[in-house]
């Protein structure tokens, strides 16, 4: 099986083979001698490579998984070859598309536009607190709001669409 | 000394009154809004008593809810540790209006210290030095146009009524002023019903020195030196030390003693923190905190004071019993504070329920932390989830440790600040000790460090390819499955 | 200093090597046995060797294995820890014969203090006071009997080849010798093969006084001052620490004295601890310890000196580079074993998997710890699982950290000492510091302390009742249900 | 339901009456107000008693049971009232019984009896050695030896039985 893992702003190729209950582990073609063994099924895990030892922690059951060693943490994405076809497809079907969603947790405090209104780039939009802080959301883009996808006052999640924003016709 | 004290407040703070108050044989009485109905600070103490509700604004905040449990639980004093309503003279006043103690300096002294304009007033006053800028609070962005040709850019813009770098707004250039009025005078409205700010310069490339003070009822007061607290991101810290590189034996016994004036000079009692912008030898005073600080165990650990127990010893009336010549700070100390927030997008508050957790422990180092396993972050409380201490006997000794330290530490579940204070740690100009409160925001922590992309990499697939194979046999969820994976050239697999 | 060392133990001492090492820079190769692979020891280390076996016979006992994992893994020295091979001459000349370095003393010093009677010889030699008794080793159990008559009774008999407490009998009268010879000498035979025993005067109410003593390669050495390390049972100390109550300013001026008079007549180097019975201001030497001691932490804590760093300090060659007038200690400082074993039956083993742990935290508690959940506690190895150490400005104030320390424990799946360290702390002797090595002995801990009866009774059938009726229900493991059970007396329920 | 919890040297009575979605609790007949909230499914719990709070932690599920209550462990054997009614069944048809278990985890170093052979009270019956000690069992009173459940070397767990006496007719 062959997984797509997005790390910052890289993406790697890992492919897992099993062979006789062994599991045989490349990364980007380079074969990597792993041994993985779970600790408590909460997350710690031993690992050893190449003489080298490591008490990680694993945890994310779906696409987003965090991995933890000796203190630094890699959040990545990752997708198996199916669902890397599946999401390709969906892209095809949408378009680069125009909606902005949050980035964090917060409340909205401030709607600054409204549905039909035309927005200069960098044009706040709304203010989202989070964690005490007030934060100004701006138009990445000229453009006209389509959508509004939140009212004020109320709770957002990291990932909820917040605006939607159709290009301008020239 | 007290039978019993109320402790109005959560989190790793309240834990550390509790540990204190029991190690007094003083008993303690926790509050918890319905979030915290199994907070380790509600399992921990003695007695516990339900505010209701699950915002601040419903429990933690509401004085009458408190003083209410304090009477009701015949506590005979209530401890506010930081934050909430550590810093707000009603609250003390009626808390005392209530027949009982206050742990914590005098309404009075928190009224003027918490008024930035008031504060500046009474030190000039006192002859403690003080940052240029405006005495009076402004209220429209044109007014700060025409200070600010006068003071210079670039120049700060503060809530009048705020605290711990909330609604601070730096502006480098006139064309900047009306959205950092705009927004900071904003977020003064809603957080403290004022939206007055208070003006003064941008001290560059300053460092965030602070000195802890004692007084007692008496007349009696120590200091117990400094902490430094210049890393930082938007004035919330991330890494404090003590002592600060920067200021040697004479340094610290003027800054001392002039800390010690801007206590006097309001009739200062209990435990209270001087800070100061510090530039090149030259301090300027910046705000007084009235009440323990997070970052207050670097202190301890360098002092062997604990400074709880001061503060409980001085509420209840006692003397400090020692001199400023007793105090004997040893070695070197650090604290990183493990906030839910994520590094690699701008410290964004991260949530999430604590799966996973190991602590870091061994020869000198101290946890302060309020996680356990199933605790859920959430975004309503401030982020703070533990504090790692370290001590050594030396800076280099102390950073090693703090390094190490923090290796061993994972929580698994939720995003921390611990990989930016690892990425801080690395930097050689932090270990020759040359750095300013702006160091932290000019690193890049988008990208991940550490050095073991590949390794993380190939775990997180594996990772997954056995949950997946899990799930598809239907095995126990409990089950353990490992794996060995060789490097066989032999096998001639896979390219 | 070196690159990279081989630490050839488990457990917690292993951890503590490995954390002192990496702070230094230093990496470190762990070991392991096959019950091991997961151990924390295991997955801290940078590198990991495995021994194979699962019996210390097998694995962490056989000292071809570890030099043969040194060589394969590039390590330049061997740290032994305590316990296994530590105190074993042959296996020190071994790695020197190997080209590695050996962290601990000269092969030749280990042998002769491994030795009670060429150990005896030696200081008696050197003018260090020493206990009296035979200083031949006897064979059978008539020559004891015999030699009673001068010695006095009680006397003590006690393996020739051993250390710490192992196959020791005190014999009160002469109709004890007979059992008391055959069990210790065949405990003699199987331990070490060698079932010769030596005798001594058994002093009674006798305090455990040690001093931690350093020397260098170049004729440099200091002492650390003293611990006290009298709540022990059968020899296995429960509770110690530092400095004694017992042991004044220039008391323990002498008592250093001596203790590097013992050193040097050896040719000390690297770290040690010689061993006293301390009785009434007199002292007789016991033996010296030719490693670092489990309880080396409570020094570490009052003295502020890292004893492991000193260890590859002074084994790499480095002189001490300060003098005696340098070590200065400050405070007071307990620790507390925690072991697998249960007091409520005489302390035999306890053995389960872990399957619940909460570690204590907050200011001035050390946690030295080899626990994690999911640990399996068998029968194998040393019963010491964790060590629980405070830090306070005097004793009482650490007697009360550590018991708030202890409180906030929890070992769930096995049963520790921690329960018995409780009663020991609370009795007004120990808090007074009068108490000698029968203390502990003397304590009733067959019945249940803490004075919660009703409310664990309460508790147990809560559980057992909710997880009956989760089981009847099916519900899934993973469910929290929890019960809010209330006192109306209006209910008229139940009487 | 009730249950009878031994503690120690004695035992106490607790009776667990589900009402309403409550649990009404009772220890020897006075009746006690408890809040009892698992916190992590793994041993630790909140509990909340009159105005006092605890962070217990209990482990096992059957008939031993541990709870510790602010660094005290207090380990109970818990039977319901049909486990009480079985187990004095039992009682009742093997009498008072003469074997000896083991009270420890051990290894059987040496056997020092056979079977037939007559003990007198106090006489050596085997070695068990546990953590490096080696600890005589001895007869409880006189007798004849019947069985012997181990061999040497064998290892035990706590309550194994180790060997059977039969009371000497007298």
């Amino acid at each position: 099986m062959k997984y797509f893992v997005r790390i910052g702003d890289t993406e790697l190729e890992v492919e897992l083979v099993e062979r006789l209950g062994e599991l045989l582990v490349a990364v980007e073609g380079e074969s990597l001698a792993i041994e993985y063994e779970p600790v408590d099924a909460l997350g710690q895990v031993g690992i050893l490579t190449d003489g080298m030892s490591f008490g990680a922690s694993v945890e994310g059951d779906g696409e987003r998984v965090a991995v933890t060693i000796a203190g630094h943490t890699y959040h990545v994405e990752i997708e198996d070859e199916r669902e890397r076809a599946a999401h390709a497809a969906e892209r095809r079907a949408t378009g680069s598309g125009g909606t902005i969603t949050s980035v964090m947790p917060g409340v909205v405090v401030a709607l600054l536009v409204r549905p039909g209104q035309e927005v200069a780039e960098g044009e706040p939009l709304l203010i989202l607190e989070a964690m005490k802080m007030q934060n100004e959301i701006a138009a990445p883009g000229a453009g006209v709001v389509t959508t509004l996808h939140i009212e004020q006052g109320r709770s957002v999640g990291t990932g909820d669409k917040l605006v939607t924003l159709r290009d301008l016709e020239a | 000394m007290f039978r019993r004290i109320l402790v109005a407040n959560r989190g790793e703070i309240a834990l550390r009154v509790i540990r204190t108050a029991r190690e007094m044989g003083v008993e303690t009485v926790a509050v918890y809004s319905e979030f915290d109905r199994l907070a380790l600070h509600t399992r921990l103490a003695d007695r516990a008593v339900a505010l209701g509700g699950s915002l601040p604004s419903e429990s933690y905040l509401v004085g009458e809810k408190i003083i209410e449990a304090a009477l009701a639980s015949d506590a005979e004093a209530v401890h506010p540790g930081y934050g909430f309503l550590a810093e707000n003279a009603a609250f003390a006043r009626a808390v005392t209006d209530a027949g009982l103690s206050w742990i914590g300096p005098p309404p009075d002294a928190i009224a003027v210290m918490g008024d930035k304009i008031e504060s500046r007033r009474a030190m000039q006053a006192a002859g403690v030095p003080v940052v240029p800028g405006l005495v009076d609070p402004i209220d429209d962005a044109e007014a700060v146009v025409v200070a600010a040709e006068e003071i210079g850019f670039p120049i700060a813009l503060k809530a009048a009524a705020g605290g711990g770098g909330e609604g601070i707004r730096i502006v480098r250039e006139p064309s900047e002023i009306a959205v950092a009025f705009r927004t900071a005078s904003g977020e003064a409205s809603s957080a403290f019903g004022d939206g007055r700010l208070y003006m003064e310069r941008y001290v560059e490339r300053a460092r965030h020195v602070e000195l802890q003070v004692l007084f007692d009822h008496h007349g009696g007061a120590v200091h117990f030196g400094e902490r430094e607290c210049s890393i930082q991101r938007r004035h919330q810290k991330l890494i404090e030390e003590c002592p600060a590189v920067v200021v040697d034996e004479g340094l610290r016994e003027r800054m001392g003693a002039v800390a010690l004036q801007a206590g006097h000079a309001v009739d200062y009692q209990g435990a209270g923190t001087v800070e100061f912008l510090f530039c090149e030898g030259e301090y300027f005073f910046l705000e007084m905190n009235t009440r323990l600080q997070v970052e207050h165990p670097v202190t301890e650990m360098v002092t062997g004071v604990d400074l709880v127990r001061e503060q409980l010893r001085v509420a209840c009336g006692e003397e400090i019993g020692y001199g400023q010549a007793d105090v004997v700070m040893r070695g070197h100390a650090f604290e990183v504070r493990v906030n839910a927030e994520d590094p690699a997008s701008g410290f964004l508050p991260s949530t999430g329920t604590v799966k996973n957790l190991r602590l870091p422990g061994g020869p000198w180092v101290r946890v302060d932390s309020a996680l356990y396993r199933g605790m859920e972050v959430g975004l309503n409380y401030d982020p703070l989830l533990a504090k790692v201490v370290v001590w050594g006997e030396d800076r280099a000794v102390a950073i090693e440790r703090m390094r190490r330290a923090l290796a061993e530490l994972n929580v698994g579940g939720v995003r921390t600040s611990v990989p930016a204070a690892l990425v801080v740690l690395d930097q050689s100009a932090f270990r020759a000790g040359e750095f300013d409160t702006s160091f932290l925001e000019g690193l890049d922590l988008s990208q991940p460090h550490g050095g073991r992309v590949e390794l993380a990499v190939a775990i997180a697939a594996v990772h997954r390819h056995t949950a997946a194979r899990r799930q598809a046999l239907g095995a126990d969820r409990g089950d353990r499955s490992g794996w060995v994976a060789r490097n066989r050239m032999d096998r001639n697999w896979p390219r």
